[in-house]
């Protein structure tokens, strides 16, 4: 077990440590994310919309969106020069490939959202102030669910040419019932007022878990062929 | 350096970067660059041992029946023309693939079930360098060693560094690297845990000519200390001259199986040309 | 020997599925009453029913067929799974459709974001994405491994969807009282539905093989050639 | 429209679309098995 965390550390350093060299990644996805809250702010009239679903909303297209260019940037650091090989060549379990994929993925993604939050709050005149804590969580769980799911078809893709459209189609359709359950959590959280105790994050977290789940049982074969 | 190191470069010749060879006075011939066949009993089991081996890729039979085995120690050449199926074999034998039908046995150890075990006794050299470009030399071998269990991966990377003549380069990110230098960094990838048998996928593509021979010598000299090695290429006449076994394969079937000493280019040729 | 009973029980299927489903036809439009507040359009439920719950079984198809190929990788499991989602498509558009047309005679709009058409619209697009996906990899081994995990994860996902729409605002009719005649009615239906979809499967699966076949280079094969299964003559 | 317009329109659609679909299937499965290069069925 001490062998598997020291090989997921190991692999996730790897992987911050690439992208901290290049900054190839995250420099883009970012820009890429205000782009979208900015183009859709301005679609939408600035403020169009009421508050904080709009806000929550359109955040989500930017993590969607977002999220997928790191999926498919961090697994073609893997696929270049054939690394991914050197990788399944040495006597480490395939899981911990894909428990560090999804960690330094989650990091990038963290990273993300900690610089495009606050410029859809500002562009929406969204009040963060009512309930911080409890946006914060949920969109983490979501994000984990997402990511998990994310890294699992990047690896899968990732060898196909059109890698990055088709990672798009495989995760978004997937990937509904998070964006659906954690918009109507926040819209109850901050219209109504309800507690966070509800069903919606108890969901939120069974999506985590089952795919977590599976994709940790499935990563096995994904590298194969 | 100390004398418990497994890597010196006691009768190795270093290389500088032209990829000329000075050859350095010797010390001792215990120290070794692979403590390997001479302790082993399980050396004296073939390298490989091949009995029916199919595999199939999108439905097409890429090999077809492959039956052979490669001696421990044994420095074998796998010929073929494009498509014959040389890659599919190395990955088969590397264990990235299984095969279809049929066994495959490296070092005794069944390549379906004991995968695991066989990948700690191999080392491949593929078509690509398997190296994260972004790093340098060195960090891409401590990261891999890590991943290997080594008890000291950065010794081990310097030794290895210092055995292919890039010592003096082990910082600079491997993107900097010529095709001949990333073509080192790689063997000394490959050779990280001491495996027994080197598989090597066309090493010399697109290497200049002191590349080539940097490469041919490591290669020869890894051979003699009682690696096996099995080079997959497509140079007859070069084959001929550094192996002691030929392997051709012709559309996945097995085609020649002798010894170098026993054929000429001409003859290789045909077989692999045959239609 | 088999291509001669291909030959005659398919035909023969094809027929008796075709007699039934005349013969439910004519049973809900003369023989069902009519409902009284909502009137005909009620009768789409017939169609409705066992076309979403046929649905879920194709879906389960292919989540079987995405298995058995992770674990055995036949070429045969990831024809099936196709042919299944296809179908599963299919009904999943009429499930779709005919429950955008109940909700505009019965809301006036096309379209609510309710729990049902939510999960109806999600489930579509799921298994749409699968088909979608297919022509734009190559590789046919990487093909069915791709389609297989997702044919895994999708199936997977159903449930929560379903739960994740529950969160939605719903208008839609929880239970239906039915007089014993309509009762009856909707079981008659599922039996031309259920042979309609199967039928559809096994005929989709025949194409899926038989273009394999025919894109497979032949002259390379090894294998033993098996009897031509479609009539030469 | 009125109710049972909806109704007939939603049988239609629906009609159209299991049709359409045995249809193809009939059509490019025979067209397949005529061409002679199809091998083994199941």
């Amino acid at each position: 077990m001490t062998r598997a965390i020291r090989h997921i550390t190991m692999l996730t350093l790897k992987d911050l440590r690439i992208e901290a060299r290049g900054r190839q990644t995250i420099g883009l996805v970012v820009v890429l994310a205000v782009l979208i809250v900015v183009v859709l702010a301005l679609g939408l009239g600035s403020g169009g919309g009421s508050g904080g679903l709009t806000a929550t909303a359109i955040l989500w297209v930017a993590y969607l969106f977002g999220g997928v260019l790191i999926f498919e940037k961090t697994m073609a650091v893997e696929r270049h020069d054939d690394a991914l090989a050197g990788l399944l060549l040495a006597p480490i379990d395939r899981g911990s490939i894909y428990a560090a994929k999804l960690l330094a993925n989650l990091v990038l993604m963290f990273a993300l959202a900690l610089v495009v939050t606050p410029v859809g709050i500002m562009f929406f005149q969204f009040d963060l102030s009512v309930a911080p804590g409890g946006f914060a969580l949920v969109m983490a769980v979501s994000m984990i669910g997402y990511a998990a799911v994310g890294t699992l078809f990047a690896a899968l893709t990732s060898s196909t040419r059109l890698a990055g459209g088709l990672l798009a189609m495989l995760v978004f359709p997937i990937t509904l019932p998070v964006v659906l359950i954690s918009t109507r959590v926040l819209a109850n959280l901050f219209e109504h007022g309800t507690s966070l105790a509800g069903s919606g994050l108890a969901l939120l977290i069974a999506f985590d878990l089952m795919f977590l789940a599976a994709s940790w049982l499935v990563f096995d074969v994904v590298l194969e062929a | 350096m100390t004398a418990r190191l497994t890597i010196q470069h006691a009768d190795i010749p270093r290389f500088t970067q032209a990829g000329a060879i000075e050859a350095r006075t010797g010390q001792s011939d215990s120290r070794r660059v692979l403590r390997l066949a001479q302790s082993e009993s399980a050396a004296m089991l073939p390298a490989v041992h091949a009995v029916g081996v199919h595999k199939v890729l999108d439905d097409r039979p890429i090999l077809r029946d492959l039956t052979f085995d490669v001696p421990a120690g044994c420095y074998a050449a796998l010929l073929g023309a494009n498509g014959a199926g040389k890659t599919t074999l190395l990955r088969l034998l590397s264990t990235l693939t299984t095969p279809t039908r049929g066994e495959l046995e490296i070092f005794g150890r069944n390549s379906r079930r004991q995968g695991a075990l066989i990948r700690a006794g191999i080392g491949l050299i593929g078509h690509q360098s398997m190296l994260y470009r972004d790093l340098s030399a060195l960090e891409n071998l401590v990261f891999f060693g890590r991943l290997h269990d080594l008890s000291e991966p950065g010794v081990r990377a310097m030794d290895l560094l210092d055995f292919v003549g890039l010592v003096d380069r082990a910082h600079d990110p491997v993107k900097t690297f010529s095709r001949g230098m990333v073509q080192r960094v790689s063997i000394a990838r490959a050779l990280l845990h001491e495996p027994r048998l080197l598989l090597a996928d066309e090493p010399f593509a697109g290497l200049d000519a002191p590349s080539v021979d940097t490469v041919e010598r490591l290669m020869a000299q890894l051979n003699e200390q009682g690696m096996a090695v099995l080079l997959a290429n497509h140079d007859v006449r070069q084959s001929l001259r550094l192996a002691e076994r030929v392997l051709v394969l012709r559309k996945g079937r097995l085609a020649l199986d002798a010894a170098a000493s026993e054929l000429t280019v001409e003859q290789v040729l045909r077989e692999i040309e045959q239609r | 020997m088999k291509s001669a009973r291909v030959r005659i029980v398919g035909p023969v299927y094809g027929i008796v599925t075709f007699c039934l489903l005349a013969a439910v036809t004519g049973m809900m439009v003369w023989w069902t009453p009519r409902e009284e507040t909502m009137g005909d359009v009620q009768k789409v439920f017939y169609i409705h029913l066992p076309a979403a719950i046929n649905t879920f079984v194709a879906c389960f198809v292919v989540f079987i067929c995405s298995v058995m190929y992770l674990l055995q990788r036949r070429s045969w499991w990831d024809d099936l799974g196709f042919a299944a989602a296809k179908v599963a498509v299919l009904l999943a558009s009429i499930v779709l459709l005919t429950g955008m047309i109940w909700g505009r005679s019965a809301w006036g709009a096309w379209w609510q974001w309710t729990p049902r058409l939510t999960f109806s619209l999600i489930l579509w697009l799921l298994y749409v994405v699968y088909l979608m996906i297919r022509p734009s990899i190559e590789s046919s081994q990487r093909r069915a491994l791709i389609c297989a995990v997702y044919g895994v994860i999708a199936f997977m996902d159903v449930p929560l969807v379903w739960l994740s729409t529950k969160l939605l605002p719903d208008i839609h009719p929880k239970t239906i009282s039915m007089a014993p005649e309509m009762r009856l009615t909707l079981l008659a239906w599922f039996v031309p539905m259920t042979m309609l979809a199967a039928g559809l499967i096994v005929t989709s699966m025949r194409i899926n093989r038989l273009q394999r076949a025919a894109s497979e280079p032949a002259e390379e094969l090894d294998e033993p050639r098996l009897v031509p299964a479609g009539g030469q003559a | 429209m009125n109710a049972t317009q909806y109704a007939i329109l939603a049988y239609a659609v629906s009609f159209i679309l299991i049709g359409g679909f045995a249809m193809w299937s009939w059509l490019e499965h025979s067209r397949l098995t005529r061409s002679g290069r199809g091998r083994g069925g199941f």
